[in-house]
């Protein structure tokens, strides 16, 4: 039986309760922002209006580094849970942290670009 | 009469069989399955030793739960009883299932108190307080009968993990105050197969005939484990 | 197959374990198997409840524990043995605390003692009322830690190898796969227990048989003191004889009668309900004999009533007793007395052996309530039998090693091992025949709840030797219906029964010659202890037509027989 | 047993029933972010004319059941992972089985509330 002490393990532990806690009030908001404040919210206009604002940027940069965590970090939890995930452990660390990075610089460039 | 329907594996095939049974008030499912096999099959195995709810031998899925047959009255399920072997283990025979690799897990995590001053010809009373020792009391209650391995999600999809008794012994012997070994028992539990594959389904704890509570066990070596791996990495 | 070891323990209990562990710390480079027809943890030992007892603190002392015991043995003990006994247990009990054991602790965090009946003070450490359980997992999880230790876990032995007077291993068969396995070996251990199941109201597990004893009988050990079967005062009524421990009345409970009366101060009027095991389960007998017990379904009782110790001591103190009175009985004893009558519990006789463990066989040791050392002569004390696994059973694990080192490796020959093929496979579970097992197995302990109950007298038991010999002859005609090799406990359990048989004999007979009363062995036509002619041990060597006695004097040191009150 | 045994109907608990819902709405709502990540590309054309007609066809009649249930596995994802974010860190472990009863009334009231608002959203 592997022994071997693993960093990312605890590491991963922490942050994914932690970065769930967060989404909560994070997302809350987001919903509250784009349907509860007015009809209009989603217009194309007002999304790019409140894009534009420091503070609402950094909010989403926030939303989306911590959302993408979470999600690609439960996914590789998902699959470590399963003998063939096991045996592919460092394959499967790899690609989920890689497709973690790429959610997050995509979504930055999208941020950024409009 | 309660009719009994067993899950049968020969080896080969798998196959269900009913049996008859007068059941009076008193009588449990492993007074029910010697009923049949000293009247009806003689060739029906299953696992039992203490009939008191002890030994962990007789862990079986009665009506879609694990139970201990020795201490569950048959009055109790109605008028039929299904009986099939643990789910999550290997099926030999019957309800006789394969525990070594269950017992090879329950040894890997180290269960025995590891002390620098261990003297075998001279032994010295250490105290322990009963406020210590209630600290890890209810966890020294596993009697290993799998019941808890056999409903974990975890355990489902993955053969290796650890498992629920294996942390909770891992566990029980970590909180006793007079043991020296928590460190070595942490990096056991830190291994990609321990701790981090529960996500505390609880299921475990819902099904233990003990009322052991291993998810609490190992919700709570997994804090440890984290928190102590933590502050090394960090040189604290 | 084959398998070679230094040192074969057969019987995973506390007596094997603890003897594995001896065995393997004398020296780590010898090899020790441990085999068991459970797994390790599924032994008997698990279900001790009340204690165990030494002299651990200077208000008590080796001399007054001796005492209690040989009074307690009705005098029947070896003295030399006894005192060898008391001496070793201190060590033992701390060499497992320091291996984890969870003894139950006072205030202060020191070691929590008890009192349990026909003591002199309260010296019984204990781990709740779970204390073979802890103990039992204590030596299990510590053996794990000895890498010259193999574990065979579910192999049923099945032949026990002398030649010559010296040991050369055993037979076995590997359940899983239904092959036959032979350990070669210097020495072999026996720890495997007593023969509760040869009746059928016992507080003993159902793998509890006699198998080693029987197979030591048949390869020509003598078997001693067989006559004396324990009976435990008070065992649940509704769920087959599931003990209720002596802790009950010793943390204080009562035993009443249906009238309500605490009716042991006639019978023990100074010690009452802790007077020793063989006078409170005559008592109760006779009480429910003489009408005053409560009548159910189950039979007769009478109740042990611990409602006024309070629920929190019964909580802290008796949780297992409490846990299983509510499974099996539905009865809550915080609330209601517990229906009791006294089980088959333990076997004082056994395979003949001196205080070192040793039988007369070269290379073979036995320890444990398997053996027959005796320090428990005609009646044990409650807590003495955990006790009695750990001193000896260490003492024949070191005893072995020390043997092992310098003995040559046993050979078992392959024209054995072919008798032992046929013997088992073409003989037993290939034959047909008429005969059911289980329906003998029925018929003896019926025959052995008649005649060889607490109340004994000769008429009686010369039935029950002519039906025990019946069954033996038609045994002989068993069919066994599974005719597969794997994990065939249909197999295994006519084998027990074969066993059992043999025991069953021996008890018998013995108990049929035994012409006085002494400890749990009462005879309602002998009902004096007959010092002049029978303060002996009882010896019975295996003949093909049946035991033949002989008899042994017992070993007499500091204490003469007198008169057993309480 | 593998997989199946997330989803064998007999003789399991609430508690292991959360924990199959747990792993699929998180399945769902992992899709979902790409989809979410996808569908914000629109945002590119600065016209604003792709993303109107996206918002058009997902913010109406039709389109409201797949809101509805994505909210469900949103808020059901959050309501017992915040529950076992309690228990991670030894909170209430005693009162485990309150706790779910609770958690669960909770996800449903505020599915409810979530799902009222979406409606009225489309003109309802």
């Amino acid at each position: 039986m592997e022994s071997a002490k693993s960093v990312m393990e605890p590491i991963a532990w922490i942050f994914q309760m932690l970065t769930g806690l967060v989404m909560i009030l994070l997302i809350t908001l987001h919903f509250y922002v784009t349907h509860m404040t007015s009809h209009e919210a989603l217009k194309y206009a007002e999304v790019v209006s409140r894009v534009a604002q420091p503070e609402f940027k950094a909010m989403y940069a926030a939303l989306l580094l911590i959302v993408s965590f979470h999600a690609f970090n439960g996914l590789r939890a998902i699959l470590l849970d399963t003998n063939a995930g096991m045996r592919g452990r460092k394959t499967v660390n790899a690609l989920t942290t890689l497709a973690f990075l790429l959610a997050f610089v995509y979504g930055l460039y999208l941020l950024f670009s409009i | 009469m309660v009719e009994f329907k067993i899950r049968r594996y020969d080896g080969e095939k798998s196959y269900w069989q009913s049996f008859e049974v007068p059941a009076k008030r008193g009588m449990t499912v492993l007074e029910a399955l010697y009923y049949i096999k000293e009247n009806y099959d003689s060739s029906l195995a299953f696992r039992a030793s203490c009939r008191m709810g002890i030994c962990g031998s007789c862990a079986m899925k009665i009506n879609d739960k694990p139970r201990l047959a020795c201490e569950t009255q048959v009055l109790t399920l109605g008028n039929t009883v299904k009986v099939e072997p643990l789910d999550n283990f290997k099926v030999i025979k019957d309800l006789i299932t394969e525990f070594d690799g269950f017992f090879e897990k329950l040894k890997a995590v180290k269960p025995h108190l590891i002390r620098k001053d261990d003297n075998y010809a001279e032994p010295k009373e250490l105290l322990q307080t009963p406020e210590e020792l209630n600290e890890y009391y209810v966890f020294t209650l596993c009697i290993k009968c799998g019941a808890c391995y056999s409903v974990c999600p975890a355990a489902a999809t993955l053969d290796e993990y650890l498992g629920p008794a294996a942390m909770t012994a891992a566990y029980r012997f970590c909180a006793d105050s007079r043991d020296e070994g928590q460190k070595e028992r942490y990096e056991i539990a830190s291994s990609p197969n321990g701790v981090w594959r529960c996500h505390l389904a609880m299921e475990c704890s819902e099904v233990c005939p003990k009322n052991v509570e291993p998810a609490k066990a190992v919700q709570l070596l997994r804090r440890k484990t984290a928190f102590s791996m933590l502050k090394s990495l960090l040189g604290w | 197959m084959k398998v070679y070891h230094d040192i074969v323990v057969v019987g995973s209990g506390l007596a094997g374990l603890r003897a594995a562990i001896a065995a393997a710390e004398k020296n780590r480079n010898l090899s020790v198997a441990i085999v068991s027809k459970t797994y390790l943890i599924r032994c008997h030992s698990v279900c001790a409840e009340g204690g165990i007892n030494t002299v651990l603190r200077e208000t008590d002392e080796f001399d007054t524990h001796a005492w209690d015991t040989v009074k307690g043995s009705d005098f029947l003990a070896d003295q030399d043995a006894v005192e060898f006994f008391v001496r070793e247990v201190p060590t033992e009990i701390l060499r497992l605390n320091s291996w984890g054991c969870p003894w139950s602790r006072d205030d202060s965090g020191k070691i929590a003692q008890r009192i349990l009946g026909g003591h002199s003070s309260g010296r019984t450490v204990f781990a709740a009322d779970r204390t073979g359980f802890h103990i039992t997992h204590t030596l299990y999880e510590r053996l794990l830690t000895y890498p010259n230790v193999d574990k065979y876990e579910e192999y049923f032995v099945t032949n026990l190898v002398v030649e010559d007077d010296t040991v050369k291993g055993i037979a076995a068969i590997e359940l899983k796969t239904g092959e036959l396995v032979f350990f070669e070996a210097k020495a072999v251990i026996l720890a495997t227990g007593g023969a509760g199941r040869l009746y059928g109201f016992t507080s003993c597990s159902h793998i509890v048989t006699g198998d080693g004893t029987a197979l030591a009988y048949r390869a020509g050990v003598p078997l001693k003191d067989m006559e004396f079967v324990q009976f435990h005062p008070t065992g649940l009524v509704p769920a087959g004889g599931v003990l209720i421990s002596e802790a009950c009345r010793g943390e204080g409970g009562y035993l009443l009668n249906k009238n309500g009366e605490r009716f042991m101060e006639k019978y023990a009027p100074e010690k009452m309900e802790l007077a020793p095991r063989d006078i409170v389960a005559r008592a109760i007998w006779t009480e429910i004999l003489e009408g005053r017990g409560f009548d159910s379904d189950y039979g007769p009782y009478v109740a042990l009533d611990l409602t006024h110790l309070g629920e929190d001591r019964i909580k802290e103190r008796l949780p297992l007793i409490r846990e299983a009175s509510i499974k099996f009985a539905g009865i809550d004893p915080v609330e209601e007395p517990i229906p009791v009558r006294p089980t088959v519990h333990y076997f004082m006789g056994g395979i003949h052996t001196n205080s070192r463990s040793e039988t007369p066989i070269k290379g073979l040791y036995a320890a444990g309530e398997c053996a027959c050392v005796s320090i428990h002569g005609a009646n044990r004390l409650g807590g003495n039998a955990l006790a009695e696994c750990l001193v000896f059973g260490r003492v024949a694990g070191e005893l072995a090693a020390e043997y092992a080192l310098n003995a040559k490796q046993g050979k078992i020959s392959a024209e054995f091992r072919q008798k032992e093929e046929k013997r088992i496979f073409d003989d037993l579970l290939g034959k047909s025949g008429d005969e059911s097992p289980y329906q003998i197995k029925k018929e003896l302990n019926e025959t052995m709840e008649n005649y060889f109950w607490i109340f004994r007298e000769g008429d009686g038991m010369l039935k029950g030797v002519k039906k025990i010999q019946e069954l033996k002859e038609r045994y002989k005609n068993v069919e066994i219906n599974d005719k597969s090799r794997d994990f065939n406990t249909d197999l295994t359990s006519a084998i027990e029964i074969g066993y059992m048989l043999d025991l069953a004999e021996v008890v018998a007979i013995g108990a049929l010659k035994r012409q006085e009363s002494r400890g749990a062995h009462y005879r309602l036509d002998y009902p004096k202890r007959d010092d002049e002619n029978w303060l002996k041990h009882t010896l019975a060597y295996y003949t093909p037509e049946g035991p033949k006695f002989d008899y042994k004097p017992v070993s007499i040191t500091k204490w003469e027989p007198v008169e057993r009150k309480y | 047993m593998g997989v199946s045994g997330w989803f064998r109907f007999k003789g399991r608990s609430l508690f292991s029933w959360a924990f199959t819902f747990q792993r699929l709405t998180g399945v769902v709502l992992l899709i979902y972010l790409l989809a979410h990540l996808t569908y914000l590309s629109t945002l590119l054309d600065t016209t604003g004319a792709t993303y109107e007609s996206m918002i058009a066809i997902t913010v109406s009649r039709q389109f409201l059941i797949f809101d509805i249930l994505l909210i469900l596995c949103g808020v059901f994802h959050g309501v017992n992972g915040f529950r076992i974010i309690l228990h991670e860190f030894g909170i209430a472990y005693g009162y485990r089985k309150p706790l779910l009863a609770i958690f669960i009334v909770i996800a449903v009231v505020v599915w409810l509330y979530a799902s009222y608002i979406m409606y009225s959203l489309t003109g309802g």
